[in-house]
């Protein structure tokens, strides 16, 4: 019963968003505040990817808060799961899973430098190729995921981590900031330019994305290290 | 180098909330007294900041990485966004002061304690002084992610539950607001505010109002208004005293202000005030009735909450100049009262497991000075003059009147009656009733002491000298109601006759 | 001993990396390649030990030349096999007798029995399921014969021979 | 020329619903990991071919990233079947 | 100096009392003896002036109307006897600094209504009363809790009543000034004017303890200390006579809206018959007090409703004759329970012995109630009834001639019950007379009733100035006379003279006659004669005395307006006892309603937009 | 030359494309999850190897990128099948065989052993 | 193929799927009975919502805003046939994308201690917060 109620309610949700969307006229250049960025990117800044230049320039503030909630998100996690994190620091973690296949440990080993290696020259080319400091981040927290599930008392050391996060973030927001006291605005490139796409172009641009890549490979390995470590703490008291 | 900045209150946090952890490092002290730094800092920022609107009378514009709106991404610091950022600001002072000597061994406990209440109040002051939707959107999920992990902060509660009702219901709010959002871009190609409301006749009149819908879901669910309000009263409950009151002077004004910025300044449809008038009253209505029907205080607490949410909606849908001043002034009141409200309670059933109201019977001479502050935050939140919470009662009647909502009138006062049963039968519990002594009463520290002697002084100075900030009010209602003057100042130059 | 050891393992990695890096830029530009020295090399540093067991040893030419002996006996057979499914797939009857077989391998290498295995698995038929210690336990399409030494010679012989040789 | 590739993206585009059809039907959960595990080497292909139907190298690395991410994916939904992660 | 000053310096002193009571309790003592005895001091010697001040663009204006002087006088003889009389009274309770300043606020409340000239000053000053007050009510803690709520409940439902009415009114005026208010009011729709007095009226009712609104008011007045409720029933419940006589005399005397002083007159009426009723059935010497508070307090209403210049007057001198007399009472009991710990006449007999004193301000005082000659109030039900003859209001008098009676059972019962009849040693053996401090103030407003009653003249002056503010100039008056509606004077005297003549004869025979019947009993050998005692044997005045009479008025007691009230309670509380399974504390219900919300709004979206 | 190039590219690219087309048709078909393994792995590794050589061919300046893509899934490929059919032969799906070739035992006590390996 | 009729099927295969997805996200939330699966309902609509905002900002024929050498150089036609698409939704929905990433990793941290504190992760059991 509450299942036909929720598939009519859904159903009229779907009509109505229906009518809205092809109402819009689907691949029509509709861009307006766009064009100015497709036009700024290559030649004010020089930075071959427009999604870069607007992700970190552009809208760089919104970066900046979406940097933060990824460390918000790794400080909640941290928050919600552990009581006390001195019991788990520097603890191999010994998760109760079975032991992975011997053939996917070895490949672990090979393939994660090759995947840092990946991730590394995504963030580096944020500005020249699809990438970027969030992509090349996930992709350098997806290696250590590779060796936190094979194997099973791989830990990451958060002592670390917390420096790598910190320096990061400060870096990007130290930035910001600096372009203030320079006299420019929060986030404004005061750097040269330099030549379209080289690899040193844009500014602070492929500092800030390098600076972000840091953060999320970071940010995501901490949370993954979390939410992987914790049978060990369920055996801790649940009383407050 | 310029010392203040609207740019340094969303900055300065985040720059210190990801520096904490180094601080921690070098000393474990320099986790609670960084923060308090920052915080006073934020209010002197405010304080050169406000000076400067209120002798120029123009609000202060900052662009951000060097590009005009609505290229680049801007803050509009004006008499209505920055009076929301002081208060937030000072509030955040004032729960830092609170939970000063909170968990002071566990170190860990601390830093991400402090953490979350920076950023919890930089997404909120983001969330007021961003002139971007996107933006907006942004800090939104900023305030949301660090809410949830406040919410579930103690292991000994049901803090998760309600943390994660919490999540579901905000997922919601933010993909509505998501949604929208992509709407209008879809019809505008832009996001910046002054240029959505210059421009916002330009939408078809369907997808405009499929848009504001989303977004008012979106915002309404923040801004605590029934029947979107299902995680509120969970999330108050179930989290530490001093996030109570983060919640109400905080995320609840982030909340609210979004609601009104859509429909002041983003859109040109009139029946949002109407909706939003509607909807306060309903939410005002029911959540004032079920906070009578409360057995733990917590959770009355929180409903009445959801009850001034109501009211600030009813203030703000009315629309006209002097209920906008009345809604400036009840949302500073919420803040104040509802933070001394939710420090002296949570220090009533601090070791109560329970929470329940009848946990407190009797403390009145256990915890003197506690249950006496918390007397003077029922009494002031009633709006019993003179304390502040009578002035802004009043002006939201006067300005109710003039608009001939007669009938509004008596509902607000009914359901004040109600709130005076529902308050007073706790202040009668705490003074007139045995003490069972199941457990024995928490002497607060002399830091939580002085927050609540502070709010109480300014719930006494304010209400019997409400001169001393009604000005405030007043330009904040103009700056608020004077959409033209908005848009002219963000987008100064050729840039409003671009399509 | 040790030490050149590591510093062949440490070296290895860092060319294998950087020569990835160029890959990746396509490009010799300073910039690039410069950046490409300095990453390949923080990142050597973090795992050259894992990365390889014999460091620049693999780079004699001996070895080389087997490597590449061994794609090409590799590619014939991937290419072998990938026909063999086809016809399998394709043929309405589906013509299969599945089953389970067991061998004893004698590499000792952990990297020789990753590539057995995964040679294994690209093969006609075949593929692995397990290794535990030396014993590979390889699904089988169609099942030939059942006895361990009858079945490495079917399936293992001809790569093991030539894996044996790179990874000594 | 084009034509070719049309072809060739709806051969590929068949293949990618075929394997669609296994990730429906399942019926375990193996059986769907085999089913992605196929598409997402499918795909790769295909951001491949898009590269080339563009004349855009940077669809390459999009399709190298995804190699990565579908494998890592894949072998964790794999351990996950083995019993924990 | 002017008159805001005053009031604050009243807060002020409010507060210093209490930090001086922190310090010492001696020292606490002088201060509250100070206000005593500077609050008339000042009080009648400084010459007022007005004072405005701007709030929020409102200008809030204050000052004296004689109208108001007529009130604040009372309420600062009141008040500071009161005060006086607490310093014995209170001695051995604790939190006394929290009393004091409690008491201090809702008195500086009392003069802030009265120099109120504008309606939100007005209110909060009313509500400054009202939270003191209620303070007061709860100070001492023992079972309060509903007592409490019910009168902060009653208070809020009076006060946000008044409050509506200002919003209101600032509208349709144009500003919360009371004469302006006054002079704008007939151009007023029909139901603006209906809307706005009612409002008011409720407001002023409730504190007034009108009918139905009443139900505070024996809870309140017997919680709180004695010394208080002196004040409390004798000059804060005068607070609401005062708005309801603006009210009903400026709206509806000079705005002919004849039918609304109808109504309360008519409600006066009623309060006073029912609330006689129910203190003769009390057995508790407060709640006797409390609703012969609220009788009295419906006479009252009676005078202002009728509205002709006569009952006004009447009205107006009945306010504050019954603030002093009550003032006494509510002391005398306070002695009685100072010395004895006990208000019930059930546990009390026989005081006069021990505390003679005592016994013979309350007998002053009782005459006065009762409104028996020679005594003041003989005088105000005189023209009381005076007027509602000549304003044809003939069945009204038939209530309040009943209610006149009725109250004698009363008066009966608390001068006999406590002072008289069977003494019993055990009980008697450590009591003793109250300390001077609390019979000075006690005797001398005895005094003034004596002298009220012989002399009304003293007080006719004052309240004469009074109603020229209400709009009767020229009242005449004389030293014992009044000149009435003919313009025939009422010659008081011979009538005082004969009712004083009757009293004495009959208190003379009365006493003779059962002198001779008395017998010394020991009360325990009340059944001795091995025969069993009934139900109804009365052996003793204090309990069940006047049964037979309960029987017949039963049918009328039996509907009683507080069922009203928790039956509405109940049903608004159960009403948001279904509201509260909205919150069902499913995360997915939570998220369900969403849904539902944004497919209302989309299904409405064509008519909403 | 060049089209020479590009005629060995495009036959790659239909190679490819032929081959994924018959892994996906090869797990549709197959009775169980491990022969369906076997059609997947062998053909679509074979598939995307041919067409990104094709590609290869067509673009030659993309080459070592190219060929980064195919040495990944080469090593990456195998091992994912053989993760898959290890975790589905602990989680106990049994394998549909020939009952001529009694061998299910063997996996069966594969299985156990690593099992009983683990504790 | 005409230019339009593959633009209608864009169109309706697009804003369908996103529709679907976001309908679909939607259901499950309301309906399924296990925390994980409400929390992977809410990553579906995520990507409804993404996946509708990037085809907004798609352009028939586009090419990713990103200048490669060869578009710079203007050598290859395809800078004078393939218009870039809108490279703002891009960005914001890598934005939308990394938030719907923590909220979901913080939510999974909820299911996990929700499950330590009540054994299920049932929905309709975890309600010791109600009324
Ligand atoms: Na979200
Ligand atoms: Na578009």
């Amino acid at each position: 019963m509450k299942k036909i109620i929720i598939i009519l309610l859904l159903a009229v949700i779907g009509y109505f968003l229906a009518d809205i969307f092809f109402e819009i006229p689907f691949g029509e250049d509709s861009m307006v505040v766009s064009k100015e960025y497709l036009d700024k990117s290559p030649n004010d800044l020089h930075v071959a990817n427009t999604v870069t230049s607007i992700v970190v320039n552009f809208r760089g503030f919104d970066t900046l808060g979406e940097v933060t909630v990824l460390f918000l998100a790794s400080t909640a996690i941290g928050s919600i799961l552990f009581r006390r994190r001195k019991v788990h620091t520097k603890l191999n973690p010994q998760r109760n899973a079975p032991h992975a296949s011997r053939i996917v440990q070895i490949s672990a080993k090979i393939l994660f430098p090759l995947i840092v290696l990946l991730g590394a020259y995504v963030f580096i080319h944020g500005h020249l190729t699809p990438g970027g400091g969030f992509q090349g981040g996930v992709i350098i927290a997806t290696g250590y995921l590779l060796l936190l599930v094979t194997y099973r008392k791989f830990s990451v050391s958060h002592s670390s981590l917390t420096w790598i996060e910190a320096i990061a973030g400060v870096t990007f927001a130290g930035i910001g900031v600096l372009g203030l006291i320079l006299g420019k605005d929060f986030l404004e490139n005061f750097l040269p330019v330099g030549t379209i796409n080289n690899l040193f172009s844009g500014g602070i641009i492929g500092i800030i994305y390098v600076a972000v890549g840091f953060k999320v490979a970071s940010e995501l390995t901490g949370i993954l290290d979390t939410m992987l470590s914790i049978k060990v703490d369920s055996e801790e008291n649940e009383q407050n | 180098m310029v010392v203040a900045n609207p740019i340094l209150y969303v900055a300065l946090p985040l720059l210190v909330a990801f520096l904490l952890p180094l601080f921690g490092k070098i000393h474990k002290e320099l986790i609670r007294v960084v923060p308090g730094l920052l915080f006073m800092f934020l209010i002197f920022n405010t304080v050169v900041l406000f000076s400067e609107v209120t002798s120029t009378g123009k609000p202060i514009i900052t662009q951000i990485a060097g590009w005009a709106p609505p290229i680049g991404i801007n803050l509009v610091f004006s008499a209505f966004s920055g009076f929301i950022a002081g208060i937030i600001s000072i509030m955040g002072l004032l729960v830092w002061v609170y939970s000063y000597k909170f968990k002071k061994v566990e170190f860990d406990n601390s830093l991400k304690y402090f953490v979350l209440i920076m950023l919890v109040t930089a997404g909120s002051i983001g969330v007021v002084l961003t002139g971007d939707i996107f933006n907006l959107f942004v800090f939104l999920e900023i305030v949301a992610l660090s809410s949830y992990p406040l919410v579930a902060f103690y292991r000994g509660r049901d803090g998760a539950e309600a943390s994660f009702k919490y999540l579901i219901v905000g997922a919601f709010a933010s993909i509505a607001i998501l949604l929208g959002i992509v709407l209008i871009y879809s019809q505008l190609g832009t996001l910046n505010m002054a240029e959505i409301s210059l421009r916002i006749g330009e939408m078809p009149e369907k997808i405009k109002i499929t848009a504001f819908i989303l977004l008012f879901l979106g915002f309404g669910i923040e801004a605590e208004m029934f029947p979107l309000n299902g995680w509120a009263p969970d999330a108050y409950s179930q989290a530490p005293g001093p996030v109570g009151a983060v919640f109400a002077s905080m995320t609840a004004k982030a909340g609210i202000y979004t609601i009104i910025r859509l429909v002041f300044t983003l859109f040109d449809i009139d029946a949002g005030y109407q909706l939003l008038l509607g909807m306060g009253i309903i939410t005002l209505v029911v959540s004032e009735g079920i906070a009578l029907r409360q057995e733990k205080l917590k959770r009355m607490l929180a409903f009445s909450s959801l009850g001034q949410m109501g009211l600030l909606m009813i203030a703000f849908g009315i629309n006209t100049k002097a209920a906008v001043v009345a809604g400036m002034f009840i949302l500073f009141n919420h803040a104040v009262i509802k933070s001394l409200l939710f420090f002296s309670g949570s220090y009533l059933v601090y070791n109560s497991e329970n929470k329940n109201i009848k946990d407190l019977f009797g403390f009145g001479k256990k915890l003197p000075l506690t249950a006496f502050l918390f007397g003077l935050g029922a009494f002031a939140i009633v709006g019993l003059p003179p304390l502040s919470g009578f002035w802004a009662k009043l002006s939201l009647l006067m300005a109710s009147a003039d608009s001939n909502l007669i009938a509004l009138i008596a509902l607000i006062l009914i359901v004040s009656v109600v709130e005076i049963v529902y308050y007073f039968r706790v202040v009668n519990g705490l003074y007139f009733k045995k003490y069972t002594g199941e457990f024995e009463p928490h002497k607060p520290s002399w830091n939580a002491s002085l927050v609540m002697l502070i709010l109480a002084a300014v719930i006494v100075t304010v209400g019997l000298y409400p001169d001393l900030i009604y000005n405030y009010f007043v330009n904040a209602a103009d700056a608020l109601m004077d959409k033209a003057n908005y848009i002219q100042n963000v987008l100064p130059s050729n840039f409003v006759g671009l399509n | 001993m040790e030490a050149t050891n590591k510093i062949s393992k440490f070296f290895f990695t860092w060319v294998v990396l950087f020569a990835i890096w160029l890959a990746f830029t396509s490009t010799f530009a300073l910039a690039e390649v410069v950046t490409g020295v300095v990453v390949s090399f923080i990142i050597a540093i973090y795992n050259f030990n894992n990365f390889t067991e014999i460091g620049l040893k693999s780079f004699s030419p001996k070895k080389v030349l087997y490597m590449i002996q061994y794609v090409f006996v590799f590619l014939w057979a991937l290419i072998k096999s990938n026909l063999n499914v086809a016809l399998i797939v394709l043929n309405p009857k589906l013509p299969i007798n599945t089953g389970i077989v067991e061998f004893e391998t004698k590499l000792k290498s952990d990297f020789a029995k990753l590539v057995l295995a995964n040679s294994i698995t690209l093969t006609p038929g075949t593929f692995t399921i397990d290794v535990i210690d030396n014993k590979y336990y390889i699904h089988w399409l169609d099942v030939k014969c059942t006895d361990r030494d009858e079945v490495y010679k079917e399936i293992a012989e001809p790569f093991e021979k030539i894996l044996l040789k790179i990874f000594q | 020329m084009d034509l070719f590739l049309e072809i060739i993206l709806g051969v590929v585009a068949l293949a990618l619903i075929l394997s669609f059809v296994r990730f429906v039907k399942g019926p375990t959960a193996a059986d769907r990991v085999v089913a992605l595990d196929t598409m997402s080497v499918t795909v790769i292909s295909l951001l491949a071919l898009f590269a080339f139907m563009f004349h855009r190298i940077i669809y390459i690395d999009v399709s190298l990233v995804y190699a990565v991410l579908g494998f890592i994916g894949v072998l964790i939904i794999a351990r996950y079947l083995e019993g924990g992660i | 100096m002017s008159n805001l000053v005053i009031i604050l310096a009243i807060f002020g002193w409010a507060i210093l009392t209490y930090l001086a009571f922190k310090i010492n309790k001696t020292l606490g003592n002088v201060f509250v003896g100070v206000l005593a005895l500077a609050l008339p001091a000042y009080f009648f010697t400084y010459t007022p002036s007005d004072y405005t001040v701007s709030v929020m663009g409102m200008s809030l204006q204050f000052g004296f109307t004689s109208f108001a002087s007529l009130f604040a006088m009372l309420v600062v003889v009141l008040s500071s006897f009161a005060l006086l009389y607490s310093i014995p009274y209170m001695n051995k309770k604790d939190r006394l600094g929290w009393f004091y300043m409690n008491f201090m606020f809702s008195v500086g409340g009392m003069m802030g209504i009265l120099m109120s000239k504008d309606l939100v000053s007005l209110f909060i000053f009313w509500e400054i009363m009202t939270w003191s007050s209620y303070l007061i009510v709860i100070y001492q803690g023992k079972k309060v809790n509903k007592v409490g709520l019910k009168y902060m409940i009653f208070s809020a439902i009076g006060a946000y009543a008044m409050l509506m009415a200002i919003v209101l009114i600032n509208k349709w005026s144009g500003n919360v000034n009371i004469e302006q208010f006054f002079a704008s009011f007939p151009n007023y729709s029909s139901a603006a004017k209906l809307l706005s007095s009612l409002l008011l009226l409720t407001g002023f009712g409730v504190k007034s303890a009108l009918m139905p609104l009443h139900v505070w008011a024996p809870g309140a007045y017997t919680k709180s200390p004695m010394s208080y409720t002196a004040v409390f029933s004798g000059a804060l419940s005068k607070m609401g006579i005062y708005g309801m006589a603006l009210v009903a005399v400026n709206l509806y005397v000079h705005s002919n809206m004849p039918i609304m002083g109808e109504v309360i007159a008519w409600a006066g009426a009623i309060t006073a018959v029912l609330a006689t009723f129910w203190a003769i059935f009390q057995n508790d010497i407060r709640k006797l007090l409390a609703y012969s508070s609220i009788g009295q307090l419906g006479y009252i209403a009676v005078g202002l409703g009728i509205g002709t210049e006569l009952s006004v007057f009447a009205g107006l001198y009945l306010a504050i004759l019954h603030g002093l007399f009550k003032g006494v009472l509510w002391m005398v009991v306070g002695a009685i329970e100072h010395r004895t710990g006990k208000t019930d006449f059930r546990d009390i007999s026989g005081l006069i012995k021990k505390m003679p004193f005592t016994f013979f301000v309350a007998l002053v005082a009782i005459i006065a109630l009762a409104g028996m000659p020679p005594l003041s109030g003989f005088v105000g039900k005189w023209m009381l009834y005076e007027s509602m003859i000549t304003s044809n209001h003939f069945i009204m008098v038939l209530f309040i001639f009943l209610s006149s009676t009725a109250a004698f059972l009363y008066c009966f019962h608390f001068l006999y019950g406590l002072f008289l009849g069977q003494q019993e040693d055990e009980f008697l053996k450590d009591v003793k007379e109250v300390p001077v401090l609390m019979m000075i103030p006690m005797g001398l407003i005895s005094l003034s009733l004596i002298a009220f009653g012989t002399f009304p003249g003293l007080i006719f002056k004052p309240i004469a100035q009074a109603m020229s503010t209400l709009g009767f100039e020229n009242v005449t008056w004389r030293m014992s006379s009044l000149t009435n509606a003919w313009g025939n004077s009422m010659f008081l005297k011979p009538a005082n003279f004969m009712f004083m003549a009757v009293f004495v004869f009959f208190l003379i025979i009365i006493t003779v006659v059962n002198h001779k019947k008395t017998k010394k009993v020991g009360t325990k050998d009340i059944a001795n004669g091995g025969e069993p005692i009934r139900d109804e044997d009365n052996l003793h005045y204090s309990v069940d005395i006047y049964r037979p009479f309960y029987r017949v008025i039963s049918p009328i007691m039996k509907y009683k307006v507080e069922t009203f009230y928790k039956r509405i309670s109940k049903g608004i509380e159960e009403f948001f006892q279904f509201f509260r399974r909205i919150y069902s504390g499913n995360g997915q219900t939570y998220a369900l309603y969403v849904v539902i919300f944004l497919t209302a709004l989309l299904i409405l979206s064509s008519t909403i937009f | 030359m060049e089209t020479v190039l590009q005629y060995l590219g495009y036959f790659f690219i239909s190679v490819g494309a032929a081959f994924l087309l018959l892994g996906s048709f090869g797990i549709l078909r197959m009775p169980d999850i491990y022969s369906r393994l076997q059609a997947g792995t062998k053909a679509s590794t074979m598939g995307s190897l041919g067409m990104l050589f094709g590609i290869g061919f067509l673009e030659p300046q993309w080459l070592p990128k190219i060929i980064v893509i195919m040495i990944f899934i080469l090593l990456s490929n195998p091992i994912s099948s053989h993760a898959i059919a290890r975790g589905s032969c602990k989680s106990g799906i049994k394998p549909k065989l020939n009952e001529t070739v009694n061998s299910y035992k063997r996996i069966a006590e594969g299985c156990e052993e690593s099992i009983k390996k683990e504790e | 193929m005409s230019e339009e009729l593959m633009q209608q099927i864009l169109s309706i295969s697009f804003y369908g799927a996103s529709l679907a997805l976001i309908l679909i996200g939607v259901y499950g939330v309301l309906t399924k009975k296990n925390l994980i699966k409400i929390l992977l309902s809410l990553t579906i609509v995520d990507s409804g919502v993404n996946l509708l905002f990037v085809s907004l900002g798609y352009i028939m024929n586009g090419t990713a805003p990103i200048f490669s050498p060869a578009i710079m150089d203007g050598k290859i036609e395809v800078l004078k046939t393939a218009p870039m698409v809108d490279p703002v939704p891009q960005a914001l929905v890598l934005t939308a994308i990394v938030i719907g990433l923590g909220v979901t990793a913080v939510g999974l941290a909820l299911v996990i201690r929700l499950f330590r504190h009540h054994n299920t992760t049932n929905i309709d059991e975890i309600r010791n917060l109600k009324w």
